[in-house]
């Protein structure tokens, strides 16, 4: 039994959204390589809508495909509805993730909630 | 999966069981089914594969049968070496010298000895991984019972300079062991030229099976039992006995010795041609471990920026198996204790591979490493939030 | 030595390994060589192996998955459980009960943990072998940690009330281990059912190859690592595993669960016929053990005034193999301490013959035992300064 | 390798000597049932040499074997000579016991010198 599904290791071998947005509206980071995994994820933003995503990632495949599955699962939402998207959302968007592999590398959605917070910050409407 | 064309690189792991050790052991498994203790001849038989294969392991690492103890894995064999031979001598003290690079079937025994009372002091290494024998020398005390450093590490490759310890050993009148699992059967092993008292080595990393392995341990070195029951193995290590895998941990044995020479001759070449092909066609490479004195097929790199086991998996993709320190690869979650050691940051121990290659492993198989590894490398790295080249 | 002919009646030391279940052993000695903990291909395919055995290893006793550790051999699950469980639950106390008809798998590491400072009370059994229930319960004091009686003795066969027991260490709050090594795959067993915290099984007793066994521990039964390293079998039992022998023990328990039935109506056939053929034609034979919960194949029996080593080599020259509990059989030179707990005399336990008739045997062998056996008692009794008849 | 060699297994298989002498000039007895081997030698002497040997033995391949050879090799002996056999001579003559046995059912000699003894206690000459 392999222990990534098929699912993953598509997401794996040809993630989607890889790269800098570099006048991106929004930016987030999360990870270090001391636990192994390190994603930056940018935004664009227009109407209140991510407009565009793209990722980096220094990680292992569950980490690689999270970040994949994250960007498709956000752009076109609305910011509110991105921040709703959790992790295990994202694993089981991917049709799950190997136990060892949930708390590590399975911070997509963190990375991208940091991306609109940072956006959020930089336009607080007062 | 087609085992056709893979290409696998992953021999310190486990190796590929030679097509004459499956013969030896098919008998075993098939006819000789009696038990080794029984006295009739189905029994004889069975413990006619024992004794022969005592014979071809004791000859390989030039001890004599009875100084040899059959375990069912390395760790069993490490763990039996570590608590037996302080529980014996404990009379003498309670503390134990060992090294940071030892393997974790060394490490984490040290750490329950630790809470049974034991002191132990763990050596470092420097940055191709070597314990300094000096090192050993100051760290001994009138108490310290027993010496465990390993014969060569099996990650980044280095042999230790284990004559030197063993001699300090000796001097001191302290017991000392060495685990020789990535060794024995792959470089020569004298354990009376090598001067250790016990010494641990498994059969699945000389094509031999899984389920074998064995600690030698000295005549007149006194050992507590590992598992207690029957008067198997002279009662230190009791239980029937896994005579298939036993018989082809010899025929392994065997094979090794006559035809290490020839096999580590090739093995150093395709190691020096996997080297250098990786050297001249990926920048920002560290190649870890030593040059002089190391395994003939080893060859451990760490790739800058990006981590072990997506590399692992985009290899894997190609039909060729490499292993990783990385912390994502590792059950345990943890990089490579192995790598830190020797100094490496916690970015760069991530992106480390193990390419170890084997007798199996052909010219044209390092060949196409050379070629499908680049563009991987390139690819991960352009992924990747730390690198900015 | 031709295997042609030979009638193999000592399937409680061993038995001949079930050709499907070879044919399921083969590919992992062969093509899946990867090591289980191996993150590629290789890899996955070996761990595949493990995945699905330890699936049928828990079906076959009613356990979940998650609940069996393997080991290598009874006698290291054995010793895993008696120490696992007493330390893990020390803060408890440091009572264990057992019993003298148990294993010296148990029997030892219960002296040993006795040196440790744990004591024992060791429970008699009658004269058909069996344990009482209310024994146990009259041993069972505050700081009794551990109850460990077997399921069925591999000697005299007798099959022990495990489930009144069990109640009983429930009862108490007391952790319960059974040795089934002599019953997994041969009769009915559900851990459930029988109300074990711990159960330890083999490979080799249920035409599975030697080297794989197996420890049930019910979860949330806390359990203290027998072999410390890697998180193999999730740290409880480091080192690599023998994949092949677990692979084929996988396929022996899907085997043993759904044809026990059918051979153990022919068990107990072949049984009663060597009893009645022995009782009919040999005098002065005692039958030992009981008849109502008797292992289907077991045939136990003391032959008056002679000694069991030679009855065993003279079965032997008619290609008969079977097993004694005399001292000289006996690697240790100790008459069968099963034999002496039941009450017999020092003479007749040393003339005790097993005859353990296994899936593999026909009636035919039977009848040859039969007509076979007769002269070699006689001619022996003939040679005995013991015999005056 | 089976435990015991030809030699043991032929002796064992094809005791000389076995039975007893009825009215025999000495016996000797050793072992017991706990330790898994007795023995129980018989001699006829004439001329102070061993006339006859027979032996009665409960125990072993190796103790039956050793009994048969010892009963061979008295076999007109001088007493003398025969108190001279010694349990390893017999082991030697049968070239060779495993090391478990040696000491247990080795005891072939022991016996016929207790017989020896037996006899010669009976015919003290003052
Ligand atoms: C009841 C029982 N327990 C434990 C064992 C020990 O098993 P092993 O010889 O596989 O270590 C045996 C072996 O015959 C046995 O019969
Ligand atoms: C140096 C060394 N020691 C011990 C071991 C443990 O061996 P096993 O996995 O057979 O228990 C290994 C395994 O890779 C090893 O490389």
């Amino acid at each position: 039994m392999f222990q990534y599904n098929e699912k993953v290791m598509d997401h794996f071998a040809n993630p989607r959204n890889v790269g800098e947005i570099p006048d991106a509206d929004g930016i987030g980071e999360v990870g270090n390589p001391v636990c192994g995994d390190m994603m930056t994820f940018y935004i664009k933003v227009k109407d209140n809508k991510i407009d565009d995503v793209k990722f980096k990632t220094f990680g292992c495949g569950a980490a690689i495909a999270v970040s994949s599955m994250v960007s498709e699962m956000a752009k076109g939402m609305t910011l509110e509805q991105a921040l709703q998207i959790s992790n295990k959302d994202v694993a089981d968007q991917l049709g799950g993730l190997p136990e060892n592999k949930l708390h590590c590398s399975n911070l997509g959605a963190d990375a991208l909630h940091k991306a609109i917070e940072n956006y959020m910050e930089q336009h607080k409407e007062i | 999966m087609e085992n056709q064309n893979l290409i696998y690189l992953d021999n310190a792991s486990s190796t590929k069981v030679d097509d004459r050790v499956i013969e030896e052991m098919l008998p075993f498994i098939r006819d000789h089914y009696g038990n080794p203790s029984s006295v009739h001849q189905a029994g004889a038989d069975a413990r006619e594969g024992l004794d022969t294969s005592r014979k071809r392991v004791a000859h390989l690492i030039g001890s004599s049968p009875e100084e040899i103890y059959f375990t069912s894995c390395g760790s069993e064999s490490n763990n039996f070496a570590l608590n037996g031979l302080a529980e014996a001598n404990q009379g003498k003290g309670k503390h134990i010298i060992s090294s940071v690079i030892e393997h974790i079937s060394i490490l984490n025994p040290l750490k329950e000895l630790n809470k049974k009372g034991y002191e132990t002091t763990i050596l470092p290494v420097d940055k191709e991984g070597f314990i300094n024998p000096e090192d050993v020398k100051n760290a001994i005390r009138p108490d310290t019972v027993l010496i465990s450093i390993m014969h060569a590490n099996n990650e980044i490759g280095t042999i230790q300079k284990i004559k030197e310890i063993s001699q300090i050993a000796r001097g001191a009148g302290i017991t000392f062991h060495s685990d020789g699992v990535a060794t024995a059967g792959i470089i020569p092993v004298n354990v009376n030229d090598l001067g250790v008292d016990a010494f641990s080595f498994s059969s699945q990393q000389m094509y031999g099976p899984k389920g074998a392995a064995a600690l030698y341990v000295k005549k007149g070195i006194r050992i507590k039992p590992f598992i207690l029951g029957g008067v198997q193995e002279k009662g230190r290590r009791s239980g029937t006995e896994n005579v298939p895998g036993i018989a082809g941990f010899g025929k392994a044995c065997e094979i090794a010795e006559l035809e290490m020479n020839p096999i580590n001759e090739k093995l150093v070449k395709l190691r020096d041609k996997l080297f250098k092909g990786i050297a001249d066609n990926i920048k920002e490479v560290t190649l870890n471990g030593t040059m002089e004195k190391r395994l003939p097929g080893n060859v451990h790199v760490s790739f800058k920026y990006i981590e072990g086991e997506s590399i692992v998996l985009f290899l894997n993709m190609q039909k060729i198996m490499v292993a990783t320190g990385s912390s994502c690869a590792s059950q345990a979650l943890k990089v490579s204790h192995v790598c830190t050691s020797i100094g490496l940051d916690q970015a760069t121990a991530q992106g480390s591979i193990l390419f170890s290659i084997g007798k199996f492993n052909t010219e044209a198989e390092i060949e196409r490493v050379i070629e499908v590894l680049p563009p991987i490398i390139d690819r991960l790295r352009k992924m990747s939030p730390l690198y900015k080249g």
